[in-house]
């Protein structure tokens, strides 16, 4: 199937990569959404998962490891008519990028989180990320993982977030259904995708995760704060996937008065002649 | 001419800085020039904390050590700096019962007498009548004042505050033989300007377009941020609070890549935490203004006092190496000139731009016959792309030019990695080098732009400084004129790149002195690092206080 | 009441700022603990509330902004005889300091960790802080803050925090027992403490908290994270205070193979004789 | 003199690494010197990776352009690196079919070779048959090699692998006219020693009684936590990934503060986010040790690349000014040697010390006939303290007896911000300045203990250098010295600060031509600084590849 947002990079990950999923996905996605490439920014850290944006059509800001979301905020601020995604790996948005996770729920930007958790450092080569399993071993953790797992969903029920799913990369359909639900929404929204790395994830594998993964019940109602704080607990033999939660709220934009006041894009508006006029009477 | 110093001083809350701020307002429009400088500790009540201004019928741009007028809020001020003030200086406030000092002294009890009137935030307005009555200045303009400001909350407060005045008036008459009378030196309200250096420097941000400004919170970096603050909803600029440095400078690269004018501000400790983001800026190719207000270190140091000890790092700040310019403004109105060129060049080379500022420059409030603005913003930069649009276009000058997502048909592709000419990563060796190459040989057209410093001859010596040390260079030569000895200044305010033939300049500067508030004259240091000459007479302050001429004068002369 | 943890340091505080009621809850703990200053490290970071280990007598560690969590975490590891103690403000562990939180939590270290959460940013004169009120207004945000509050005691029990307390610093009598409970526990404890600015924050006075805070009931089960999340999020009318959480889980300490094989403290074992003669054949 | 360079290429996750592991260790132990250099992309599998091994009967520390035998795991190596074999070379492996160098080829799949074997695991010990085959070495090491590696896997691996290197030597065996028959120098296994950079960073903790390391992963330091986190449990060191580089350095500053030798590592854009910490160890005088690993940047850049780009930002990296010291190793037992004074420093002065290294040098495997071991680590510095303890004690040589919390009956007091002699804060600017001096004086006694560059005499010209590009020059100097051309060497690996006399020893240093892998020259620029003599001369590389012998030639002879 073939898209307007497929490109011909090269592509450096693994052969049978769970990362293939998360990319078909969110290109399908983003066609069902009726986007155009220029419409999007793809905005990254560094990583594996934090390749993928050069590996589609769209604007690219791949920045540095763990602070895609502050700069997908400003990007999505300063030009509301795009659509900003920002993507990374489990180790850039929840270790080195945890802070602007939490802070950016906070503002509720239009903007969507994806984050490709294959509960390892992959890139580096193998290191247990915050998602990796108690007991995960690795050259730096040949005792084995002392920290628990970090709780992606939990913890943006907890603070609020408007949006949050999980999704597991090797369901292609249940994947891009999510993926386009998470951009629509018109607010922050996370999407924890989990993706087995195929060459240092030995315990969370394919067949591991899809002998745990089910969807979330038909009857669910993702509108129940405690109960989706509940449901994102479940770990272990059964692993929950689907939209844990969503609450309406309004976006930065709808709350910030620059934005009620000023129509145009923000940036446009350079050529202020005679601000010097209007501000010399504050200073004499 | 008339040359007069008065030090207001209390503890954190007293309202030093709302006396300070009334009355410099009122001398300024009464014609004279006016120069404040505050110090204050790292605290919210108590403690100690004042403001010094100093006022004259010609430009200052330097504080004094000399007292005329000491205005003790509390008592402590008095013990702490009767010490300064000249004997026929006076002193008025808070003193201690049987005060000591050789000055004329006059005990009020400001905060009592406010009470009387009512409540006790009026005790500072009770000052600024006994200082004003002091000074021998009419009352006219401060009574103004009062309206303007207290209009809004309605005639009672305006009323109730003209009465504080005159009690402050009237605690002074007949109590002091005034030796001082003021007169306005002007009829009418004059146009002389007053700014601090932080209201400079986000004035100069408001002036060049800045569309974006997120920081956190750190002094003396802040009141650019409340500035910019006060000024957002009117011009539309999104001020955001980050989380964190991290953050702000994430988010500043993040708004101008999509077209916005983007500006961060903070301390040396929050510098640190955005110099990832400052190479992330550099390698992205993406314009950015980052305002770097120095304080005391190492670390957090002495947060609310001056240095500029930053110098070093800033220019080697993030790691491996790319083209930066660092400009360290003089006084307001050069860093409203200064933030606007920064602007300029940023857009232009599509480079990192550091503006370093200080605690001295940041608090201190600068006056102006007239104020002159230099610099024009440029028109934006940006082009409207094509489909085949490729951001790290190698051309000959180093410029790509630049696209910014959704404007056009193409797509804007940057990356921190090492890149491809469409923006792509890339492990091609050959591509790498034409890249740093291509970033590296900008810094060659930026030097051509640069402006070069101020050069005023004296065959004796010259004093070499930079940034926010101007002012006091200028008037240590004057003083040393007055004294036969015939000094030159040669003042950078746009450090880096520096431009061609400051090494000519330099050879044929005599005597060089290098002033400067660090430990071990890092100015100096790369001076002598570009140019291969020595510079071994230095003066350099590291106590946190700023320059004050005196004191200034003393060292030079035992330098030389 | 004069204890072996008094000092004489000038203390910069504000009068009549809720930072007295943490400072002598915390030295009434420490005595009720039977602790001597010695046993003691107190770690934090700049703030107001960061200032407080100058005010008593203990070992002190006043780092940087938002960094005391890491540099706890540390001393406590290299020296598990000692009582480590983080405090400071709520800017400081919320803000700038996310990220540690939510990772040590991870770790489960030792630890105590103290913030004192006055809702603004006290030391820089004003400014909305993580906590703070939607809408708070300040300098910088005259229109009103446009986060929605950071939620301290919901994130901490979403991460599986092992104990999780909220405080006020109004209740002496309330705070030293939660304190006190809190330094006693084995593994991380959190302590979010409500504390009047008299200075700058005219919302969240004495008063209006004394309005609102009462004390989980008596019958309240603290070992129920559903529940415990559930009542995390009542605030507004109602704030409730006193142990949100609680769970055994193995600390840091223990479990770290460095720790069950090595028993002396691990500092003291500087002068491995030999060790090339032993790694030497590694490198043959 | 035998002089033999090897090739092994293949894709990321083919086992270029084992392949060079196993070879290299068998090739040691048959009594030959051996360098290796790693090249790899930032992928995990696929691309484009190879280990390039030299050996030879005297020791050798740099890397040749030119390669005798090209190992091909893939056919894309042999598109990429045929041209760099020499006319008299061999090529084997996976060969496109009618391959058409000059050289002398055997079309070998070792993968399908493996798979009759049993399994795709082979392939790697099948190629080593056959290389070995190639070089005529005797299959006994080799076999030994296996026992040990395999046999805690049980008799049949061992069988299988023996049989894989069987058969990897018959493929060769006829088909070609083996034109190398390399003997065992020795008899019997040798002491000759092969470490990697990283690993002589690791082992020197390791020595220097590193009891605590924090950091999180960034290539190309991650190979030193590996290492220490092998040696933890044995050790008893405490081995944590921290959640960022922020913390991985607060940490550290914490543990040592608690008593622990405390060491962090990480590459330049960890390193920014590391620059406050920095500054709170110096602020606190907490002794700490980081190493930079460098790669090419700015900002992410070429990940898995070498640079010697950091040097003037580490020089100058955090606000304000403290004392630090910054070495960078030459090679693995220069590492070993370098850390430990490293932690010595730190723990004798109570400052920062960081240690540059890059990709090259932490990649690398150098081998040694000997291992010396020259420092010592240094006796617990803290004493346990009295009641009345203070931490910042103002003392003649700017040292404080450092306590630690938990030794002794004293409080240990430690603050970021300026502080008294108790350690509490302080506005007092008296004590600030009496502080402030008291840090920054350490630095002159640190000079005296840094050691002198390596001085190679030369009257023709002097190759000056620093870090990893030691090997490179030394080998450079006698190529030089066969062609009749005496040039002189002037090394630095203790480059802050930098000792006495190094002034005198560039002034008598004929022609010099600093050489090192950045743009503009940092360390050239920070020597002209230092000793304002000009250097012009200078030969930078940034294309992340490390100097090879015959380039570097080729460039002195275009400046000289
Ligand atoms: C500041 C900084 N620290 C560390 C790194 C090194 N680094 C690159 S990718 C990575 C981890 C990748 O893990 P994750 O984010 O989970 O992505 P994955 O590779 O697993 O997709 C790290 C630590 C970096 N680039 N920058
Ligand atoms: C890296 C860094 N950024 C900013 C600051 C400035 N700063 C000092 S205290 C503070 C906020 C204090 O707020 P909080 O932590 O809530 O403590 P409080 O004063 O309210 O007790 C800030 C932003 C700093 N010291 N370091
Ligand atoms: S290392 Fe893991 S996550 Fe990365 S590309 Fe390979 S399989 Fe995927
Ligand atoms: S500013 Fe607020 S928090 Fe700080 S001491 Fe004053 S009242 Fe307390
Ligand atoms: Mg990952
Ligand atoms: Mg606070």
């Amino acid at each position: 199937m073939s898209s307007p947002f497929d490109n011909r990079l090269e592509i450096a990950w693994c052969p049978g990569c769970g990362n293939f999923g998360i990319l078909n996905a969110l290109k399908r996605s983003l066609v069902s959404l009726g986007l155009e490439p220029k419409q999007v920014v793809m905005v990254s850290g560094i990583g594996q998962a934090a390749k993928l944006p050069h590996y589609l059509q769209a604007h690219v800001f791949n920045g540095l490891h763990g602070r895609s979301i502050p700069v997908a905020f400003a990007i999505k601020t300063v030009n509301p008519n795009l659509t900003v995604i920002a993507e990374s790996g489990d180790g850039c948005m929840y270790g080195e990028g945890g802070n602007h996770l939490l802070h950016t729920i906070r503002r509720n930007p239009n903007i969507t989180v994806i984050v490709h958790d294959n509960q390892v450092y992959g890139l580096t080569k193998g290191q247990a990320s915050p998602t990796s399993d108690f007991g995960f071993r690795s050259k730096i953790q040949p005792w084995g993982n002392l920290s628990l797992p970090f709780q992606p969903l939990s913890v943006a029920i907890a603070q609020g977030a408007s949006w949050v799913a999980r999704a597991f990369s090797g369901d292609l359909e249940g994947l891009s259904k999510i993926m386009q639900e998470a951009i629509a929404w018109e607010g922050f929204s996370l999407v924890d995708v989990l993706q087995p790395c195929v060459s240092f994830n030995r315990v969370n594998t394919y067949q591991w995760y899809q002998e745990r993964v089910y969807y979330l019940e038909e009857d669910y109602d993702p509108t129940d704060r405690v109960s989706a704080f509940s449901r994102s607990l479940e770990w272990g033999d059964r692993i929950p996937l689907g939209i844990f939660y969503k609450e309406e709220k309004p976006t930065y934009q709808e709350k910030n008065p620059v934005f009620t006041q000023k129509k145009d894009l923000i940036y446009r508006e350079i050529e202020k002649k005679d601000i010097w006029e209007e501000e010399k009477s504050h200073f004499i | 001419m008339v040359d007069f110093t008065l030090k207001i001083g209390g503890a954190a809350g007293q309202g030093v800085q709302t006396v300070a701020e009334m009355l410099s307002r009122v001398i300024l429009r009464a014609g004279w020039y006016v120069f404040s400088i505050e110090d204050y500790q790292s605290r919210v009540r108590g403690g100690h904390t004042f403001t010094q201004i100093r006022f004259s019928d010609v430009p200052i741009f330097a504080a004094h050590k000399k007292i005329d007028l000491l205005v003790a809020l509390n008592p402590e001020t008095y013990e702490l700096h009767r010490g300064e003030v000249v004997p026929e200086g006076i002193i008025i406030g808070m003193i201690p019962s049987g005060g000591d000092s050789a000055s004329q002294e006059v005990a009020i009890d400001f905060e009592g007498i406010a009470e009387e009137i009512g409540n006790r935030v009026f005790a500072n307005v009770v000052a600024v009548g006994s200082i004003l009555a002091v000074l021998g200045f009419d009352f006219q303009l401060a009574e103004k004042y009062l309206e303007t400001v207290f209009g809004r909350k309605g005639p009672e407060i305006v009323a109730k505050n003209q009465q504080a005045l005159k009690r402050g008036k009237e605690e002074i008459t007949g109590r002091l033989q005034p030796p001082f009378s003021f007169e306005n030196l002007s009829s009418q309200f004059s146009s002389r300007y007053l700014m601090s250096g932080n209201e400079g420097l986000g004035l100069g941000a408001l002036l060049a377009g800045c569309r974006f400004y997120s920081a956190y919170p750190m002094t003396p970096s802040t009141g650019i941020m409340n500035f910019l603050s006060s000024r957002a909803e009117r011009y539309g600029i999104v001020v955001e609070q980050a989380e964190d440095e991290v953050a702000a400078i994430n988010m500043a690269v993040g708004a101008s890549f999509a077209g916005a004018r983007a500006m961060t501000g903070t301390s040396g400790g929050g510098f640190c935490l955005m110099t990832e983001g400052l190479g992330l800026a550099a390698m992205t190719e993406t314009p950015i203004v980052i305002v770097d207000a120095q304080r005391p270190g190492p670390s957090t140091g002495l947060p609310t006092r001056t240095s500029q000890g930053d110098l070093e790092f800033v220019l080697h700040a993030s790691h491996e190496e790319f083209p930066r310019v660092v400009f360290a403004p003089s006084d307001a109105q050069d860093a409203v000139n200064k933030v606007i060129k920064a602007f300029n060049l940023s857009e232009k080379y599509q480079v990192p731009v550091i503006i370093l500022s200080d605690q001295y420059l940041a608090d201190s409030r600068f006056s102006y016959p007239d104020f002159k603005i230099r610099e024009a913003p440029l028109a934006p930069q940006y082009l409207t792309t094509e489909k085949d649009y490729q951001r790290y276009l190698i051309t000959e000058n180093g410029i790509s030019p630049r696209g910014i997502p959704g404007e056009g048909e193409g797509l804007v592709i940057a990356d921190s990695d090492e890149h491809d000419e469409a923006g792509h990563l890339t492990e091609d060796l050959t591509i790498r080098v034409k890249m740093h190459q291509k970033r590296m040989n900008k810094l060659a057209a930026i030097r051509q732009e640069v402006g070069l410093p101020l050069q005023l001859s004296g065959k004796d010596l010259t004093l070499i400084g930079w940034g926010s040390t101007l002012g006091v260079l200028l008037e240590v030569r004057e003083v040393l004129h007055q004294e036969g000895v015939e000094a030159g200044v040669l003042h950078f305010t746009e450090l880096y790149p520096l431009p061609p033939r400051v090494g000519e300049i330099l050879d044929r500067s005599p005597q060089p002195v290098v002033v400067e508030a660090n430990f071990s004259g890092q100015f100096a240091r790369f001076l002598e690092g570009e140019y291969r000459i020595p510079l071994k007479r230095r003066i350099n302050k590291y106590d946190g206080r700023p320059f004050l001429v005196e004191n200034l004068l003393e060292q030079i002369k035992g330098v030389i």
